[in-house]
C-alpha cells in the first residue's frame, strides 16, 4: 500500500502548481479517449439494449440484433461519443448529438390530443395500422441492403396504407419508431458507478442484489465516504459498492474490503470500472471475524492476528485467479494492525445475506470515535431493529432510516407526467448513524455510569 | 497526510491509535441534543455552549474524543459532540436560502460521477449545503467552482469554507451566471455543472463552453414548466442522455410497539394510547412482567411530516461531436428535404424490378388509398 | 332491526317508479338543504382552519379568529354553500364559487421567474417587505371598522412602500394575502366520510389513529362493503371507520360493530355524519370474544351466548349516554345468532392496538365462505407477518399488502409541481384478500387433506 | 332480499346456514390458480376450465361453496373458486382500453362521496373496470349512467353488465360526451361525474348542467398539461375546492428469510442465493436444524415491477350559487375598477382625522416613495 504521505505530497504540488485543476481533473475526466484493454458500456437506442465491452485492436464487437462493430470504431474517441451503426451497409459512424430537433413550441390540439389516445392504448379507435403496409417482409429487407436507415423510414412510410391518415404528430412518431428499427444509435459510456449501477439493475440485477443507483450514491455521502478516509465495507453486491468507494476515494485513504467467513465473495463488477493501480492498491481483503479478532486481542498481541491472516489468505483457486485479475491485495499484519488501531472513518454495509443489526453488533467497535456508518437492506425491517437496537444501547446518534423514493419523470409537449411504470420500483432502505460508542476515557464530564467498553465490545 | 482538523473534508481515520479522534480548539464540532436535534460549534475556550439541556463550556471539551456523551457543567442533562460531516453540516448550517437535502445531494454528486480531481461548477452557492459534499468528492486535488448573485451570501459563504476548511477545494465567486454565463477562463474545464437558479435555459449555452466532453449538467428545477424549457435548451446545445427525476427521502420512524392478541381482554394502557414512544425494550429479549396477551415487536413507520416535493433533477450529458459535425448535420438535413422524392423514385424502380423478378404482383403503391373502416367522427380528438 | 325484507320491497318500489334513481338520490344527495341539528363541517379560507357546528336555531357559531356567524346564516341553504365573513361588519354573506378569475393565460417570463424566486424563500432578494408599512396596527385595525375586506386591501396595498416596486405577480399574490387576512370565506361541507377524514387527520389525527383517507377508501372497496353486505368491523379509530361503512351501507344490510374487552371503544366521529335511523338500525355492537364462542357452541346452544350477549349489554353509564345518543344497539341473541350462522361477507380490521395476525386468525373463522377482508396498520411488518401466516396456512387467497402512495399537485401556470411538504407522509398499509378456510364439506374433487375445520378454530 | 347470484352487486352473507355460499349453475366464478394468477368462468354445465394446472369440468363445481379449494378431475393440480367481486373483476376482466386499477377505483369512488341512491355519471366506460365498483357503491336505489364513444365497446359493456347482474342499476349509452355533452334529461341529477376522456375540458360545461349543488366532478388524466386545461375549465364553470392528487398503490412482496449473523462462517446457501421464495416456516415457531446463526425473519419489500403513475386525479365541487349571483358578480366587478380611488380618499381623510385627533403625524402615503435600498440590478429574473 502506498504510503499516505506520497500522494498527498503529490496532490499538495499539484494544488501549487499552474493549473493544478486541470491537470488532475485531466486525469480522471470521463470524456478522454477510449484506449486499449478499457472497458466501455456500448448503450443502443437509448437504453433499448447495452453490452459492456472490452477495448482490443481488432476485436469486433457483438451490438445485438446482428449489429458488429469493430473496436477501432471507438479507440481514440472520446468517450461519450455517440454512433450510427447502418444495418445496410454494415458501417459504423460517429455522430454528435441527436438529429432529431423536435419543434418544442408546438402546444397545439394536436399535441395534446393525440399522445393521450396514444397512451392511452389507442382507446378511442382500433388498432388500424396493423396490416397497413402493403411491402412484404422479404421486400423490406431486400430494400435494406440497398438503402440506408432513413431513406428505410421514408420508403415504408411511404408504402403504408394509414400512414397519410395520421396526425403530424403520429406521423412523426411513427417515423422515429421505424427509424430505430433500421438504425442503431450507439452511446459509448465510461463505466462510472452510475452507469455500472444502472446497467446491472435494469438487466441483470440479482448480481448486484438489486443495488439501485440512489441508494448507492446515499450509502456513499450517508457514510461520508471520501478521500483521505479509512474505510471498512461489507458488501454482497458483485463488488459494485466496493467499486463505488474506490471511485469516491479516488486512491488517496484505505478501503478495507471485509469478507464473511473464509473468503471474499465476488467482486467482478470492480473491473468494469477502468480503475488504475493506485485505485486496486488502496484495497485489502481481510476477514471480518480477522479484524474482529486483531481488535480485540489489540497491537501487543498481534501473534494471534498473524496466525488469522494467513489463514485468510490461502484462497481457493477459482478466488486466487480472481484476485490476481483485480489487483487487490489480502491485509497482512501490518494493515491489520493499522486497521483495528486507527479505526475506520466510514463503514458501508449493503448485504442481504447478514443480519444488520448483529453485523453492526460486531463491526461499530472497529471504528474511530464519531465514525461515519450506513446499511442498505431492500426491507425496512431488519434495518429498524438494527435501529433500535442502537438507540436503546447508545451506540450511535443521527440515527435515520430512509427510504429514497426515485420517479423519473416524462417531459414533453402536451404530454408531461412521471412515467407509467417502471422496473425500479424499489431502492430499499438505508439506515445511516454517527458511532458514539468508540470512546475509551471517561472525561470529567462524562455522563455515562457505567463505562462505554462495556456496552461496545 | 495527517488528520485535517476541523475541517469536514477528509473523512480521515483516527490518527491517534485506539480509534479515537480528540476535539481541539477552533475546531467545528456538531453538538447533537436529541433526536434530529444539533447545532454547530466552533471549539473557542471561554465560550459556553448553552442549550435546554444545560451548560456546556467549550473548555471543557479540548482533548475529548469526538462522539463523547457531554454531561452539562449544571449537571442537567447531556449532549453528544460529533466530528462534521457535509451530511451533518447540512442539517445545522445557516440556512440562507432554501438549501438541498441529503438526498438530491447524494444523487447530484453520483450522477455528476464526481471523484478526487474533478473539476464541479455550481451557481448559485445559497446556503453552501450542497457545496461542502461536492467539495469532498472532488478533493484533494479536484476544484468546487461555485458562483454566487448576493454580494451578502458570497461573503459569508467565503468565510464558511474557510473556516470549515473546504476553502483548500473551493471558489466562491460574486457573479449572475444567468446573465453574464461563466467565466471564459473555465471553458473546457468542467467535469460537471450544477445549476440552481430561476432560468437555467438561459446558461444552457455557457454551460456547453464550460463542459470537457462527456460532462454532465444537473439542474434543480422546482416546477416542471421550468425543466421543459432547460430541455430544449439542452438539445439545442448538443446534449443527449437527458433525464428527468425527482427523488423523495421517506423518513421513516422506529418505536417499540405493544400489540394484544388476546381479544377478551380490555385493550390495556399500553395498547390503547397509540405508540409507547421511545420505550426501552429489555435486552437480550427478556420479557417484561406485562400480560402474556401483549406480543412486543419493533415497528418501523414513515414519517407524516414529508418533504414531498423538492425539484425536478434533470441530468444531460455533452456529447463530443466529431470533426465537422456541424457541417454534416447541415448536408443531412439537405439530403432529407430534397432527397425523399429521389429516393422513392428509386425504391420504386428497385421494386418493380424485384416484383417482376420473382413474378409476384402486388397492388402498387399509388393505387388510391382505401379509406379507413373505422371511420372518426371527430378527428381533432380521436386521432391514433 | 329492521327486516332484510322490507326495506328491499321499498328499494324495488322505487325503482319501478317513475324517477326513481332521482328520488333515491334526492334522499341521500350531500346538496340538500341544511336543516335543523344537522352537522356542517364550516372551513374557512380554503382549509385554514375548520370548525364542526351542529345548526341550531339561535346558536352562534365560533369561526376562530375573532370570527361567529349565526346558524340562520346556513340553515335552509344547500350543503357546498360558500359564505364570506366581513370581518368590519360581522355580516355573513352567501357567495357563489370564488370570484378571483385568474389569467391562465399568462405565460411569460414573468410567470415563470417569479414564483420561483417566490417559492424558493425570496432566494434572490431579502425580504424588504417587512417594515415596508407605513400603517400602524391601530391606524389598520380602525380603518377596519370602517371599511370592507376588499376596501382594506387596496388601502394596505396603497400604504406599503414596496407595493409598486413588486412584479404584477408579486402583486397579486400580496393582495391575495392580505384578503385572506382581513376577509374569511367559509365553505359549509356535507361531513361525508372523506370531509370528516380528512378533517380529523389534518387537525385531530390520533382520535382516528392517522387514518387518510385514500387508506379508508382502499378498505372500504378492498373488503367489498356495499349494500345486502353483513360486515363485521375491529376498529379503534373513533367510529371514522364504522361511519365510512354505515355510509356505504345506506342502511342496506348489517354490520357488526365487533369490540375487543367488555365494551365498544368511543365510536363519536359517527355523530358528526348525520346519519338517518335507517343507518343506526343497522348497526350492532357485539364483543368479540362473545361472537366466537357463539360460532363455537353453534346455534344449537344458545344459551351461553345469550348469557354472554347479556353481559355484554350492561354497560357503563358514560358508555350508556354514548349508546343512546348514537342510536345504535348491542346484540341480542338473535342478531348474533345471524351472525354466527350466516357468517360475515365482509371483515374490517383498523386498529393500532392488536396484532393483525392473532386478529386474523380469531376472527376470519366468522366470516362467510369466499368473504373479503381488509386490515390496515400503519407499519408493514405486522401486515407482512400476518400475510405469512395466511399463505402458509391457506387460510386466504388473492392476497395483497399495498401502501397507497398519495400525493398533491399544485397546478398553476408555470409553477406546477407535487406540493412541497405534507403532513400526509403516510396512509400506512392494507393486507387484503378473500377467506377460504370456511368451506364444511369435502366435495368429491376436495383437495386437502385434512378437514378445513380443524384449521379454522 | 334474498341473496343475488351470480352477480358482483351485493355482498350478501351466506343464505345457507354456517357460513357457506354454494355455486349453481351460470354463476359467475373467479377461478384463483396462484399467486396473482387468475380467470373469470361462467358456470355452464358440459363446459371444462383447462389450466395448466389441470382440468376443472363446470359440472363438479356446481353445489360446491365459493372458497373451495378445488382439484383437477386428472388429479394434476388445484384451483380455490372464488365469489366475484368488484375488485377481483378489474384483475380477470378482457381488457378493451387501459383501465382503472384498485386504488384510483377506491379513491375515486369515495372522493366523489357515492352511497346507495346516488346517481352517477361516467365517460367512458371503457372496459367497465369502474363500473363494476360504481354500480356497488349506489346500488340497490341508485344509478349508473356510463358513456362510451366507441360502439363496439358499447355493444360488450351492455351484455357484460347484464351477465354479471349489474344492469339492474346501470345504463351504458352510445354517446360522444366531448361533441355532444351530456343528455339534457339528466340535467340536475348527477351526485358524480367521472370523466376519462381525451379532452375532458371540453364538456365541464355540460358537467356543471348535469350536477347536483355541491356535486363532484373527477377527472382522470394521464398528463399535467391536461389537467391544467381542466381546471382553468372548472374555475369559469362554477367549480371550487379543486384537488389534484395521485395514488400509486405500491405492492409488497412478502417472504421469509434466512440471515446470518456469525461473520466467521462462510455464507450458506439459505443467504447467499438472495430470497427463499415461498418457502414455508414451521408452524408455532418450531425451529428448522439450520445451524444457529441463521436469523429466520418475514421482510416486505416493495415490488420492483410498479405502476409508477396512471393517472392525475382532480376533484372539484359544484358550488351552489346564491340567486341573482351573476348580477351580484358583475356588480362587484364594477365597483373593485372605479371604486379603487375612492375608497384611497376615503381612507386617506379618515387616517388624517384620526392622526389629528390623536396628535400622532406620520409620514404621509404621498410622500415621495424611497427607492429600495436592495438594488436588482437584472430585475426581470429576480423580482420577488
Amino acid at each position: 500500500m502506498a504510503p499516505e504521505g506520497e500522494r498527498a505530497t503529490e496532490a499538495a504540488a499539484e494544488r501549487s502548481s499552474g493549473k493544478p485543476e486541470t491537470t488532475a481533473s485531466e486525469r480522471v475526466h470521463a470524456g478522454r479517449a477510449m484506449r486499449e484493454n478499457d472497458v466501455v458500456l456500448l448503450e443502443m437506442n437509448d437504453g433499448e439494449r447495452a453490452t459492456f465491452a472490452t477495448l482490443r485492436a481488432g476485436k469486433v464487437i457483438d451490438l445485438g440484433k446482428r449489429a458488429r462493430a469493430p473496436a477501432e470504431a471507438f479507440l481514440g474517441a472520446p468517450f461519450g461519443s455517440m454512433y450510427e451503426a447502418r444495418h445496410n451497409t454494415g458501417e459504423v459512424e460517429r455522430i454528435g448529438a441527436t438529429t432529431e430537433v423536435i419543434n418544442e413550441e408546438t402546444d397545439d390540439e394536436e399535441a395534446f390530443a393525440a399522445p393521450l389516445a396514444d397512451e392511452r392504448s389507442n382507446k378511442n379507435v382500433p388498432n388500424t395500422e396493423h396490416g397497413a403496409q402493403t411491402l412484404t417482409d422479404s421486400e423490406i429487407a431486400a430494400l435494406k441492403r440497398e438503402f440506408t436507415g432513413e431513406e428505410m423510414v421514408e420508403i415504408i412510410a411511404a408504402y403504408s396504407k394509414t400512414f397519410e391518415e395520421k396526425t403530424a404528430f403520429a406521423q412523426e412518431k411513427y417515423k422515429a419508431r421505424k427509424l430505430k428499427k433500421h438504425m442503431t444509435k450507439i452511446l459509448a459510456r465510461f463505466p462510472s458507478p452510475r452507469v455500472v449501477c444502472e446497467q446491472y439493475f435494469y438487466e441483470n440485477p440479482s448480481k448486484t442484489s438489486y443495488m439501485r443507483f440512489d441508494s448507492l450514491s446515499m450509502l456513499m455521502n450517508m457514510a461520508n465516504v471520501g478521500a483521505h478516509g479509512q474505510t471498512l465495507v461489507l458488501e454482497t453486491c458483485g463488488g459494485l459498492v466496493l467499486g463505488s468507494i474506490m471511485h469516491r476515494m479516488g486512491g488517496f485513504g484505505r478501503i478495507c474490503n471485509g469478507f464473511v467467513g473464509t473468503n471474499p465473495t465476488g467482486m467482478e463488477v470492480v473491473q468494469n470500472m477502468n480503475f488504475d493501480p493506485t485505485h486496486y492498491d488502496s484495497v485489502r481483503h481481510a476477514s471480518l471475524s480477522g479484524l474482529i479478532e486483531a481488535r480485540q486481542k489489540g497491537a501487543v498481541e498481534a501473534d494471534t492476528t498473524r496466525a488469522k491472516s494467513m489463514e485468510t489468505t490461502e484462497p481457493s483457486t477459482a478466488e486466487k485467479k480472481e484476485r490476481v485479475y483485480m489487483k487487490m491485495k489480502f491485509a497482512n499484519d501490518g494493515d491489520m494492525s493499522d486497521f483495528t488501531q486507527h479505526g475506520f472513518s466510514s463503514l458501508v454495509i449493503a448485504s442481504l445475506s447478514v443480519e444488520p443489526k448483529a453485523v453492526l453488533e460486531q463491526l461499530l467497535p472497529l471504528c474511530a470515535s464519531s465514525a461515519s456508518f450506513a446499511v442498505w437492506f431492500n426491507a425496512s425491517q431488519p434495518l429498524a431493529e438494527a435501529y433500535y437496537y442502537l438507540r436503546n444501547s447508545n451506540l450511535a446518534v443521527n440515527l435515520s432510516l430512509v427510504e429514497p423514493f426515485l420517479r423519473s419523470q416524462q417531459v414533453l409537449p402536451g404530454r408531461t407526467h412521471p412515467v407509467m411504470t417502471t422496473d425500479a420500483g424499489s431502492g430499499g432502505f438505508i439506515l445511516s448513524g454517527t458511532y458514539v460508542g468508540g470512546v475509551n476515557t471517561n472525561t470529567p464530564i462524562e455522563a455515562n455510569k457505567k463505562p462505554k467498553r462495556e456496552e461496545n465490545s | 497526510m495527517s488528520h485535517v482538523r476541523g475541517t469536514m473534508l477528509y473523512a480521515s481515520p483516527a490518527p491517534e491509535t485506539d480509534r479515537e479522534r480528540l476535539i481541539r480548539e477552533n475546531d467545528l464540532v456538531v453538538v447533537v441534543e436529541g433526536f434530529n436535534a444539533a447545532v454547530a460549534q466552533r471549539i473557542r475556550i471561554g465560550e459556553t455552549f448553552v442549550s435546554r439541556h444545560g451548560r456546556f463550556p467549550h473548555a471543557a471539551l479540548v482533548g475529548v474524543a469526538f462522539g463523547t456523551k457531554i454531561r452539562a457543567s449544571d449537571g442537567r442533562g447531556f449532549v453528544h459532540v460529533c466530528a462534521p460531516t457535509p451530511e451533518l453540516w447540512t442539517k445545522v448550517l445557516a440556512h440562507r436560502t432554501q438549501i438541498l437535502y441529503a438526498p438530491d445531494i447524494a444523487l447530484v454528486s453520483a450522477e455528476m460521477e464526481l471523484r478526487p480531481g474533478s473539476t464541479v461548477l455550481e451557481s448559485g452557492t445559497g446556503s453552501g449545503s450542497l457545496t461542502h459534499a461536492l467539495a469532498r468528492c472532488v478533493a484533494p486535488t479536484g476544484k468546487v467552482w461555485t458562483f454566487e448573485f448576493n454580494e451578502t451570501r458570497v461573503k459569508a459563504a467565503e468565510e464558511e469554507f474557510r473556516a470549515n476548511g473546504i476553502d483548500e477545494v473551493t471558489t466562491v465567486t460574486h457573479r449572475d451566471i444567468e446573465r453574464d454565463g461563466f467565466p471564459e477562463e473555465l471553458a473546457s474545464t468542467a467535469d460537471a455543472v450544477f445549476l440552481d437558479l430561476p432560468g437555467p435555459q438561459k446558461c444552457v449555452a455557457s454551460v456547453a463552453r464550460s463542459l470537457r466532453p462527456n460532462g454532465v449538467l444537473c439542474t434543480f428545477s422546482p416546477c416542471i414548466e421550468q425543466v421543459h424549457k432547460t430541455i430544449v435548451e439542452m438539445k439545442k446545445h448538443g446534449f443527449a442522455d437527458i433525464k428527468t427525476v425527482e427523488l423523495l427521502g421517506r423518513h421513516y420512524d422506529v418505536e417499540g410497539r405493544c400489540l394484544q392478541t388476546d381479544l377478551s381482554a380490555p385493550l390495556s394502557k399500553e395498547t390503547k394510547g397509540g405508540w409507547r414512544k421511545d420505550q426501552k425494550r429489555p435486552r437480550d429479549g427478556a420479557t417484561e412482567d406485562s400480560a402474556s396477551t401483549l406480543t412486543e415487536t419493533v415497528v418501523a413507520h414513515p414519517q407524516q411530516r414529508l418533504q414531498s416535493h423538492t425539484a425536478y433533477l434533470t441530468f444531460a450529458r455533452l456529447i463530443p461531436a466529431p470533426e465537422n459535425w456541424t457541417e454534416t448535420l447541415a448536408e443531412r438535413a439537405k439530403t432529407s428535404e430534397s432527397g425523399n422524392e429521389e429516393v422513392l423514385k428509386r425504391a420504386a424502380e428497385f421494386l418493380a424490378k424485384r416484383r417482376g423478378t420473382k413474378k409476384r404482383y402486388r397492388p402498387q403503391s399509388d393505387a388510391p388509398k382505401q379509406p379507413s373502416k373505422h371511420v372518426i367522427s371527430n378527428p381533432d380528438d380521436y386521432s391514433d
